[in-house]
């Protein structure tokens, strides 16, 4: 313990991470198309053989890439996504019935994550009104207009990727590989975070800290140098 | 110039200056590379940042830098970068000027579907309802037709992306404004007669007057 | 304009400012009990005489202090905070009736705010079930508990302090002083920021912004140097 | 020691390792002096930081960081900053370990009421509804009495800040915990019979074996 007092975070291996992800578990996982997702605890989970996950995630990238690695190794059962448009291996299961596919317009995937992270029951959105996105749900009328009710998504681990994080676990994002992560950190029972970098309490300055450290249950140690 | 760039060079005659605008994956990208010289046009990407700019030099990109549909992008000055939940407030919130989506199918309400071809085909909508839905101006780019099949039709037979329709049709054929009383035919490319444009769409199009040809 | 082609936004003093805010509009105004608060614009509206306000802000600060300032001048009919018990002048004008204030839990009106400049239609939130916040508003049931409908809010036009701003209207805050800020720079049809500084584009990196300049359409000049 | 003092200690000996912890105005900030050696607790202030600390040296304050209360703070190694979106999503959202609210009244369930009294004072309830209803841990620090009248009653007469009850009572007399069937006498303060609380409270006490006295 340092002595200001700082609780410093736990440090895994990408191999003792994936060992938190049990069997059948609902997993977040940050990402875009790839860019922005933990891929070192993805590697370990692959390795390990973890099965019947249902994952929460924007896409599920490209067959070798991210999220695809579960999905070539037939881990996933169930995905919540925007998009599988860019993986036709996800698209042959879901049409094979091996995946359930629940398809979600993507600025509702994320307020729905958000929701969940935040205490809310959910988002009112009106985006999905009268397409299949609605059928079956809650509509809310709202100063004349009709929104979706569309409820909040919670998991039991989320693994999010960063480009920094401080012994703390306090995170910064790179650009665009920020996308989901921040929503993830707050949505989940166990929160992993995979950094490209740790560096000492303090080098991170309050301002532009995305995700405060309190809400990183453990974080995977640096990436070995090369 | 093929028919893909030509759309594009249309499409981009309808951006205005000082304004943020978010360009589809595939042939709306094209858009991008068509500003008119002197506009200032801020491109806003889902995945997170206003601000985007051409492929980066070779060597130079940076892995955490891509557009919407993951190629490697580079930032300008005044780039700003945020969340997906941010993303998303600024498409749904009214904040985004304009968008360009490409087209499997409009209704003749100007109703786009362009995110699933059930049994067969299943991308997914990724934004495109809350672009749909959300952005001042809606413009769809995509080709007149599938393989000659007309893809402006009657009604949509594909799950529909929105209830609200497009602010304009542009396609390698003619430019067409969705109206309260139906598809009012704007323009068409240099060359291609009213009746042809008629014969490539499956819709009623409304006809007044001199239709003038496209410019690109 | 920059060769770069970046939109540069209009500076205005704090007087034209002012002039941008109607007699009668619906306010935002940032800050929290004073801190974080654009004071020169209130200032100028108070020079103004500007009357008839309806103000969404957090509190009503104290007298002589940032929002106090409008209170004491008699600028505001209609409140709508969290809280105003640091302000006698405002509990006394409420229970004379010279103002009406509607009081809103804190995290709803963040909330509230949010969704107005997100295109979401409203919040759905458990805090004030079963207290008179809750009197007269819809109650959805999601996953068998229990959610209030708190409406989505937004103003005319919107006020905000930013520690640093550039040319293109990026705006970064300080520590507590962003409060909501960011939150009313997105909820207004006019958004006006007064910063402490302003810095050249490319200045302040696109990690670190915390409000992106489409979303601002004035920038209040420099401070004048001491 | 004044009761003041007496409470927020008897209150810091609820704090736990390496957990968030928010205090309201008054009494409650009195708690962050109090943390016992060797205890990581980050202290929440719901204007938007997480790792305030003590008041900064002389002439040394930044007008852009105090806390709820609007007093100067400072901030400590690995201090986070966030909006107010942010910060009640933490609160709300379960992230929040532990909050410490003064009141006004508490009822025989636990119930606290302590943002107004009508047509009198109407301070307004601020962030206490959402901190009562997303904390994992309430306790109500505040005085036994008003002027000798009983704040623990049978039934709020003042408008509630919540349905959920209170995890714990501290007061200069009493530790008293809400349990299903009615609230609990767990400590008595030094010298302070069990009558005396009784006398104190106008709610029923339930009273089992011997009641420890308070230690600071």
């Amino acid at each position: 313990m340092p002595a200001d007092g700082v609780t410093v975070r736990n440090s895994l291996t990408p191999r003792a991470a994936a060992e938190l992800v049990p069997d059948g578990a609902t997993l977040m996982i940050g990402g875009f198309m790839g860019v922005g997702t933990p891929n070192r605890m993805i590697d370990a989970l692959v390795a390990r053989g973890v099965r019947d996950l249902t994952v929460i995630a924007n896409d599920t990238a490209r067959p070798g890439v991210g999220i695809g690695k579960l999905i070539s190794a037939g881990a996933v059962s169930r995905a919540i996504v925007s998009h599988i448009g860019t993986n036709p291996e996800t698209q042959r299961a879901m049409l094979a019935g091996a995946i359930e596919v629940t398809l979600v317009p993507q600025g509702t995937l994320a307020e729905r994550v958000r929701a969940g992270g935040s205490g809310l029951g959910g988002v009112l959105t009106a985006t999905g009104l009268g397409t299949v996105v609605a059928e079956g749900k809650t509509v809310v009328k709202i100063g004349g207009r009709e929104f979706l009710v569309e409820e909040a998504l919670r998991a039991t681990v989320a693994l999010v990727a960063a480009r920094s994080a401080d012994y703390a676990g306090n995170l910064v994002y790179s650009l665009t590989a920020r996308n989901f992560n921040p929503l993830m950190a707050m949505a989940a029972d166990t929160v992993i975070a995979e950094p490209n970098e740790i560096v000492p309490v303090g080098v991170l300055a309050p301002d532009v800290i995305h995700t405060p450290g309190v809400l990183i249950d453990h974080v995977v140690e640096r990436p070995l140098p090369l | 110039m093929d028919f893909r760039d030509r759309i594009a060079r249309r499409v981009a005659r309808e951006l205005q200056d000082n304004t943020l605008v978010n360009l589809g994956i595939g042939l709306p990208t094209l858009v991008a590379r068509c500003v008119p010289p002197g506009l200032r046009v801020y491109f806003q990407s889902e995945n997170g940042i206003i601000g985007f700019g051409a492929r980066p030099p070779e060597g130079m990109e940076d892995i955490h830098l891509t557009d919407a549909g993951g190629a490697f992008v580079s930032a300008l000055p005044g780039a700003a970068a945020f969340d997906s939940a941010m993303s998303f407030a600024l498409i749904r919130g009214g904040h985004l000027d304009m968008t360009v989506l490409g087209g499997l199918q409009v209704d003749r309400h100007g109703r786009l579907a362009n995110w699933m071809i059930p049994g067969q085909l299943i991308p997914g909508m990724g934004g495109a309802m809350d672009l749909v839905g959300g952005a001042r101006r809606v413009i769809v780019a995509m080709t007149h037709t599938q393989k000659g099949t007309p893809k402006i039709v009657p009604d949509l037979t594909l799950p529909a992306t929105s209830l609200r329709p497009a602010t304009l049709i542009v396609t390698e054929m003619a430019v067409i404004e969705p109206g309260p009383d139906g598809l009012i035919l704007r323009e068409r490319a240099p060359g291609v007669s009213i009746d042809a444009v008629r014969r490539a769409t499956a819709a009623d199009l409304l006809v007044a007057g001199d239709i003038p040809e496209m410019e690109f």
